[in-house]
Parts: structure tokens; sequence; C-alpha cells
């Protein structure tokens, strides 16, 4: 039965109905009562990046950065600066004294913790950082960036847990690469070990990948499968490519042990390092013109790079990062000098 | 004292005069009609006081009162339209540029 | 005013048996109450009557303000003010506390003298409105017999301060707010007032206390209400868009379109200016629920209220129950209705309303004149139905094609 | 009494002069508005309650807004001409006879016998009363007033649609 107005009493019906139920019926009423309750955010969700630091007893000193720089020159809207720390004596140190970010312009892309080789950025889930100024007080500095590797792991479990397993993988390797070598290097040269392997950062002792409880896998297949996640993010390739044999020693490693390199500094100028190193082979030279912070961001360590190009097995001069464009002109001059190019 | 007729007719010749003065010397249609209703509102003050005063057991002078309102609603809503047909015409409503009957 | 004349004596002694206890003071103002002179009662009974309209009333705006958040909140499924005090009910202090510490922003360009007369303008005749509002027996702050009129012609004042707020603005929404409300409450206030011509025909009184009078009787005091009469329940409802239109409350709050124009002609206005214009919007609003109360809802007519200091208290329950009906309905059609469009409430007005209200006249004349009661029920029922289905089609007429979706389904 | 009416009397006549002095057009408005309110002051005070509810709604609700819109719908015109544009070409003799004519209606209140009454009685009349007048003695011209009001609201609408349907 239609009558005029009709459609205005069933609203009125519907709003009604609104009105009662709400008061009967939870479900319908969705609001958060925000500073009380909070919604969960999802594990993925990013605000703006921090440092990840390992242990709580000394959180600058286990901090996982090394100052290389590269995520300020990646960093889109440019918005991290960064500047190298040194000791009294004006060497420098593995690690920034100053880290900022500017989180009015950050934006948030992820593009920093994509291009850290050590795992050292991640990106935060905190969303409340809303500030009564509009400038200093928007800039984050080191103290306020620096979280712990449990933080990380709470915020993010299942990332956080790929990286422990993989970094202790690497520390793993790492450790047996220089294990035969770092007797001569001991020997050999105390007074300048910058690049001696860094220490292995504190992971999770069972570094197992979590396998959701509702998967649907039969009990072996559930095993067999987090073994092999949990080798895949260790290695970061397939288990078969990588798979050595406990207790066989590694190859010798093919690199100089470190040590007697005056030029491996950062703290020091590239004019500098290239005259300390005038009257080296080429390698030496190439190596000399690298930013020497052994970043990795390369592949290789800064004399593993020099070495590769020297031999020729690595063609692209252009992979140092924290050196820019002066450290792959320099290169390129450098080969053309040596007419190898 | 008391104020007594005297009064009330004094005010009602002094709106008269001040309404009187608005219509014939601005230059402003909508204006000059509000002088005329200032007179309107002067004569029907001196109704409602010669009622009041004198004859008041009859409602003439009321019933007078109320048909002269009625009178100027109609005459300001006819003024007001025709100020607006001028405005159209002429772009001003300026009395001194209405001097022509054409059209 | 006259009823308080008449207790004010008593009430006056009781005050000094009070007071009489003080010391120092006590004794000479205890021998002043109780023997008091005509012109102090007169004062006293002059007094009580403003010092209620005054506070009671601006208390119902502040609590309707929350009354309303709330609703509205439930009706969309949300909470509403929740944080100060106990279910907010701090909220309206805290509202006013907040607008009296804000800015007040006077635009450079405006008409500063009208920009600042305009709020208060807005109030004054709003709050005039409730001296003929009767809130139980014989309970009125003037009995005027001229009622109804002074109440129309009251509240058509209030669109000179819409008008003056939106004109000394300077700015062009809200002199085109100012010029909606100004066509709106002028169009509304024809099809309104014959409405209550209606009323008073039936009635045959302009006094708003005699026309609530006529409405008692009958089967626990109800069964009188003009509501409850075919024409009345027609006046009732065309009354009640018109006091809506007239208030611009939401289905015609076209005046303040935030969609359309910010906020009309208070866009310009802040902190306790703002205040008073919504005080006035709201008061006015209250008044005309108050005055359709005493129209056709009975007044303070109900179970149990009369004459006698019980049945008068009965009564204000009685009224001040009702008026709170009147504004929570208010605020559910608030709540659900759309806003309508400018030309459809132009013509809503003129073309349904107006005809309506004539008609509406009309049955009551058949009511008045045809002695038996069932068939005047039948013939007026018939007439206004009929009317109001050939008015309908006929302000529908124009046919609206159904429209076809391209891309939606 | 007394002091109601000089208070009245003040704002009706500072309001008609504000009226027709002011330079801004809607200010103009606004003291005519004082004045109506003056004169239906007035009208309580001469006990005439009807008539003040009536100037109310009709001279501020209707005519007052009537003149607003007016204003509102011919543009340019909120007045800042210069300061001699405000008046008319003739305007001294306007004012003249303004001034003979309040002379001469002073002189002839004064010489009037009339002059000096007293009020005749204090009772308002009731509604009810102005009502059986209307519809018995009245009827005629309250009828002749109803036509009236309906021509010259149609003739309204028309003076001011006259644009638009030649445009059609």
């Amino acid at each position: 039965m239609g009558f005029i107005g009709k459609g205005l009493f069933e609203g009125m019906v519907v709003t009604a109905r609104n009105f009662v139920g709400s008061y009967f019926d939870k479900e319908r009423l969705v609001t958060v009562q925000y500073p009380e309750e909070r919604v969960q955010v999802p594990e993925n969700s990013r605000t703006f990046p921090f440092l990840v630091f390992d242990k709580d007893s000394d959180p600058v000193a286990s901090m996982r950065c090394v100052a290389c720089k590269i995520c300020e020159v990646e960093c889109p809207p440019q918005c991290i600066y960064i500047v190298m720390d040194r000791d009294e004596k004006g060497k420098p140190q593995q690690r920034p004294k100053v880290f900022d970010i500017d989180i009015s312009v950050c934006m948030q892309c992820q593009i920093c913790v994509e291009v850290c080789p050590f795992d050292a950025i991640k990106m935060d889930n905190n969303y409340e950082k809303s500030q009564y100024g509009r400038f200093d007080e928007l800039v984050e500095h080191l103290p306020e960036l620096l979280k712990s590797n449990e933080f990380y792991n709470k915020i993010k479990p299942t990332e956080a847990t790929a990286v422990d397993a993989k970094l202790k993988a690497d520390a793993e390797k790492k450790a047996k690469k220089a294990a035969p070598a770092a007797k001569p290097a001991a020997t050999a040269a105390k007074p300048a070990a910058p690049a001696a392997p860094k220490p292995a950062p504190v992971a999770a002792p069972t570094a197992k990948i979590a396998i959701p409880d509702d998967a649907p896998f039969t009990p072996e297949q559930r095993q067999w499968l987090s073994g092999y996640l949990s080798t895949v993010a260790a290695s970061g390739v397939a288990p078969a490519a990588a798979a050595p044999v406990a207790g066989t020693p590694a190859a010798p490693a093919t690199e100089a042990p470190a040590g007697n390199w005056p030029w491996h500094d950062p703290g020091l100028g590239m004019q500098r390092r290239l005259d300390l190193a005038k009257e080296t082979p080429i390698a030496d030279k190439l190596m000399a013109a690298m930013a020497q912070t052994d970043c990795h961001a390369c592949g290789y360590d800064c004399r593993g790079y020099a070495d590769a190009i020297a031999t020729g097995a690595e063609t692209d001069l252009s992979l140092c990062l924290p050196g820019e464009a002066e450290t792959a002109n320099m290169l390129k001059k450098l080969m053309q000098e040596a007419g190898k190019l | 004292m008391n104020v007594s007729l005297d009064h009330y007719l004094m005010l009602s010749a002094f709106l008269f005069a001040i309404g009187l003065c608005g219509a014939l010397s601005r230059k402003n249609a909508i204006i000059v009609l509000m002088g005329i209703e200032i007179m309107f509102n002067a004569g029907i003050l001196n109704f409602v006081a010669f009622w009041h005063y004198k004859y008041f057991a009859v409602l003439t002078a009321q019933m007078f009162a109320i048909f002269a309102i009625s009178i100027a609603a109609a005459e300001s809503a006819i003024g007001l339209a025709l100020v607006i047909a001028v405005y159209r015409h002429y772009q001003s409503i300026d009395v001194d540029e209405m001097r022509s009957l054409k059209g | 005013m006259d009823q308080v004349y008449k207790v004010a004596p008593q009430l006056l002694k009781f005050l000094s048996y009070l007071l009489g206890w003080l010391p120092w003071i006590g004794k000479p103002v205890a021998g002043f109450l109780s023997n008091p002179p005509a012109w102090f009662l007169l004062a006293v009974a002059i007094a009580i009557p403003i010092l209620f309209v005054v506070s009671v009333f601006p208390g119902i705006f502040a609590y309707t303000t929350l009354v309303e958040r709330k609703a509205l909140g439930r009706i969309q499924n949300r909470i509403g003010p929740n944080r100060v005090g106990r279910w907010g009910l701090l909220q309206p202090i805290a509202d006013g506390v907040k607008l009296l510490t804000k800015e007040d922003i006077v635009p450079r360009s405006a008409d500063k003298f009208v920009h600042f007369l305009a709020p208060v303008i807005a109030v004054i005749p709003s709050v005039l409105l409730f001296s003929v509002v009767p809130v139980g027996a014989g309970l009125v702050p003037v009995d005027l017999n001229i009622g109804i009129l002074f109440a129309f012609a009251i509240s058509t004042a209030s669109v000179l301060a819409l008008f003056m707020g939106g004109w000394a603005s300077r700015n062009k929404f809200s002199l085109l707010g100012a010029m909606r409300a100004v066509a709106q409450v002028v169009s509304y206030e024809v099809p309104m007032v014959l409405a209550a011509v209606a009323v008073v025909m039936a009635a045959g009184s302009l006094s708003t206390l005699a026309i609530a009078k006529a409405q008692g009787g009958g089967i626990l005091n109800v069964t009188h209400w003009f509501v409850f009469r075919p024409w009345g329940f027609v006046g009732f409802i065309l009354f009640t868009i018109g006091a809506m239109a007239e208030s611009a409350r939401t289905p015609f709050d076209i005046p303040e379109a935030e969609s359309e124009i910010i906020a009309g002609y208070h866009t310009e206005y802040s902190g306790f200016k703002f205040a008073l214009f919504q005080l006035g919007e709201y008061l006015a609003s209250i008044a005309m629920a108050g005055i359709t109360v005493t129209m056709f809802l009975g007044g303070y007519n109900g179970p149990g209220s009369g004459p006698g200091i019980l049945g008068g208290l009965i009564s204000m329950f009685w009224f001040f129950a009702k008026l709170g009906g009147m504004i929570v309905l208010t605020i559910w059609i608030r709540g659900t209705w759309p806003r309508v469009r400018v030309d459809q409430l132009m013509s809503f007005a003129w073309k349904v309303l107006l005809p309506m209200s004539i008609v509406n006249i009309v049955a009551v004349g058949m009511w008045h004149y045809i002695a038996i009661r069932p068939i005047a029920w039948v013939v007026t029922t018939l007439w206004l139905v009929l009317w109001f289905i050939t008015l309908s089609k006929l302000a529908a007429s124009e046919n609206i094609e159904k429209r076809e979706y391209r891309y939606a389904s | 009494m007394e002091i109601a009416f000089w208070i009245l009397s003040a704002i009706t006549v500072i309001g008609a002069i504000l009226a027709i002095t002011m330079r801004n057009l809607v200010h103009c408005v606004l003291s005519l508005i004082l004045f109506f309110l003056g004169i239906a002051g007035h009208y309580l005070l001469l006990r005439a309650d009807f008539l003040f509810a009536v100037q109310v709604l009709i001279y501020i609700g209707a005519v007052a807004v009537l003149i607003l819109f007016a204003i509102m719908l011919t543009r340019h015109v909120t007045g800042t001409e210069g300061p001699r544009e405000v008046l008319g070409g003739k305007w001294w003799a306007g004012m003249g006879t303004a001034v003979i004519i309040a002379g001469l209606l002073w002189a002839i209140i004064r010489k009037d016998p009339l002059a000096a009454m007293l009020p005749a009685g204090m009772a308002s009349t009731s509604v009810t009363e102005i009502g059986r007048a209307l519809v018995a003695d009245w009827l005629v011209p309250f009828e002749a007033m109803g036509v009236l009001l309906t021509a010259a609201l149609i003739g309204a609408v028309v003076i001011a649609l006259e644009e638009v349907i030649r445009k059609r």
C-alpha cells in the first residue's frame, strides 16, 4: 500500500531502529574510543623509519648502522642527514654521530629500509607523532630513533624473525671465512683493524620461520618446510647452492687480510687517500678511491670490490654508493690511466 | 503634567513633516517610499490618539487605522514593484532621472 | 502574572518566616516582607515570571543541544558526546566556556555596528515569545488577549536579525543565506498563521490561555485536544512544518545549508555572537514547540491537571512533557530527512501548505455548523483527505522520468 | 506613562530622522524599523493592543522586509554616493514645504480646543469587539480591502515580472 509521503515515514522507522538498536546491539556502534581503545594496526603497516640496535645495555655501541650514508643518498625526498662519528683523535668510527630524519618531509616510502645492507633501519608503526611545533619538533634525532631489536620483533614478528635469521647466518659465514685469516691479521697488524669483522649481531638462538598453525600441511611437510624456509632466510639463496657441510673448512679467503692499508679510513679526503696509495698496484689505487666504509652496497667490501674491478670480474664502476659520483669518476679515470678501459 | 492629546498631535505633525521632507528632498526612490510610509504612520497615530482621547466607545478610528495599515502595505508592495521595474529599465532608482514617460 | 500576584503575599510571608531566623537583618526584612507595600508585590509578581522564563528556557536550550547531539549520534550509530561528565552531561557548559573564550572576529569590511547588533536582536524576539506560552493551568507570564497574534508578530521580527547578520558581514554566502532566510520565513509565515486561524476559530479567542483552556475536559483531559479532531490533526501537521521552517530546523535549514553556502548568515560570526545566534534560533524553536503544544496538543491539559497547587504542578509536568516530546520529534526528523531544495521549498509552501491551510479553515467551519458529531467527523475527514490527495497530485504533476543509470546498477 | 511617552517619542523621532538622512540605504531601513517599533509602542500606550500586533506584523514583518528585499534586488544602490548626490535637485523646495506644513500644523494644534484633552478611558479593547465590528458594521469595507489587497498582489507580480515576460 502506498500513500504520499510514505518514504518519509519509512525513513523515520529506520532511524528509530538505529537509535534503539544502538543501545542494545553493541555490534552497531563502530566507534573506537581512541585514547582508551586502539585499533590493532596490521603488522605490515608502516609510518616512519627507526634505527635498530642489538644490546639494551649499550644502544649506541650495538647499533647496526655504520653511517654508510646509502639511505641518505637514496632517500627520494632527502629527509635523512648523517654525520659519521669520530673518536678524540679524529679517527672515524663505524657509527653515526648525527642521524636526523625530518618526519615532516619523509614520505614513508621504505626505500631506506630496502637499500640498507645492514638491516639497520626499519619502519616503525607508531602513528602518534603530532607535535606542538612545526620546525625542530618534527625532526627526529639519533636518541629518539634508536630502538631495540626486541621492539622490532614485537611490532613486526614475521619480518624481524627473518631478518634475525639472515643476520645470524651471515655472521656465521663470515666467522667461518675469517677464522683462517684472523690469525695472521691478529699477529701482523694490531693497530689498524677497522675492517675486522663486525661482531655478529645477537640473533634469536633458534631462528625458525613460523609457519602459521592453520596452514594446511601434514606434520612431515611442516617440518621440512620450516627447515627449508629457515635455510633460505639464512643464506638468501636456494639451500642446494649454499649448503656447506658443517665442519668442512671454508675456502681460503681471496681477499687480503684486513690490515695495513693506510688509506682505509673514511675520514680522509679522496685526494689524501690517493696520495697514500700512490706507489701501490692498481688494485690498491682503486681501493683508495672507494669511500672506505666497507658498506657492502656493491656486494663486496672495499678491498673485494677493488680486486674484482682490477681482475676484470666486475665491470660496473658505479656500484660504490657512499662514494657517489666522485668515486665512480675516479675509478673510471684510474682504469683509463691503467689502460684497462 | 499628564500626556494629553496635544502631545500626540504635535508628535504626529512633527513625524509627518519629517516624512514629507524625506519624500520630497531625497533622490533615492526607495527612500521616497519610506518617507511616504512615515507620513502614513503619523496619520494613523493621529487616528489612534483621537480614538483614545475622545471617541473611546466607538471603534471607528481603530477600523480606520486597520484599513490604513492594509492600504499602506498594498501601496508599499506596488511601490516596490514599480521601483524594481524602473530599476530594470534605467539601471538606477534615482527619481531625478525618471523624466520620460516613454516605455 | 495574575496567578503569581495572587499567591505573592503568601510566598512573601513564607519567606519572611524563613528569614526571621537570621540575625541582624532578619527581623526588619521579615517585617517588610510580611506586610509588603503594593508596588513591591507588583514588582515580585513581574519579576518571578521573568526569572522563570530567563532561567528555565535557556536551561532547556542547553540540554536540548546535548540531547540533539546524543540522539543524532545514536541515529547514525555513533556514541555522541560522552567526555565531559557522566554521559556528557556537562557538555553544554563546556561548549559555553569554549564559545566565551573564543576570539571574537569581525571582518574588516563589515558594517561593525549592525554586525554587533544582529545577534542581540536575534535573541530578543525569541525570549519575548515565551511571554505568551502558558506553562501550566493559569500560569502564563502575560495573558494578552492578542496572545497568538503577538507571538506571530514577534516571530517575524527574528527575520531582521538574520538579515542584519547576513548583510553586515559583507560576505556573499552570508548575504545569500540571509536572503534565503527572509524568503523562507516570509513564505512559511502565511500557512502557519492560517493553520493557527483554524484553532482560533474553534477556541473563539486569540489568548493562548483561553485556547489551552478550551482543550480541557473530556476523558482524562485528553480527548478534547485539538489534535484529535480531523482539522486539528491537519492543522497540527501544517503548523509543525511551518514552525520548523520558521526556525530553520533541518529539513528546512536552507538559510544555513552547509554544503551550499557554508553557514549562511552566521558564516562570519564567532565566539559569543555565534552562541547568541544559536541561542536565539533554539529558543525560537522551543517557543514555537510550546505554542504548538498549546494550540494543538492540549497545552497543559492532561490526566490530573487542574486548578490548585497539585493540579498546577501536574499541569506543568504535562506541558513540559509535551514540549520535550515536540523537541524530540524535531530532532528525530532532523536525523532522518534530507534537506529540501530551495525551489521545492517555495513551491511546497505556496502550492501545498497554503491551499491546505485554507481548506482546513473551511473544515473548521463545517465542524462548527454540523451539530451531529459523527456526521461532522465523516464530512470533515472526507473533505480534508480529498483535498490532500488532489493537492499532492497537482503538486507532483511534473512527471519525473525514471533515471537510467549507466554505470551503477 | 509620561516617561514611556517621552522615551517612545524620542525613539520614533530619531528613527524617522535617521531613516531619511542616512547615507546607506540598509541603515535607512533599519532606522525605519526603529521608527515602526516606536509607533507600535505608542499604540500599546494608547491601549490599542490589536493595532500593536498589526503594526509589528505588517510594518516590521512585511513592509520593512519587502523594502530590504527590494534593496537586495536593485544592486549598486546601497549607497556610497557622494555627499551631494543623496539629495534631489530641488531639495530646498521639499525642505521648505515640510517646514511650512509643520509650522501650520503646529499653529492649528495650538489653537484647537481639543488639544488639552485627557484620556477618555483606560481599558484595552478586546479583539473580540474588533472582530465583531469587522464582520458586522464594517463588512463592506473589509471585503473591499480584501479585493484591494488581492489586486495589489497580482499587480505587483505583474509589474515586477514584466521584463521576464517581454524577454520570452
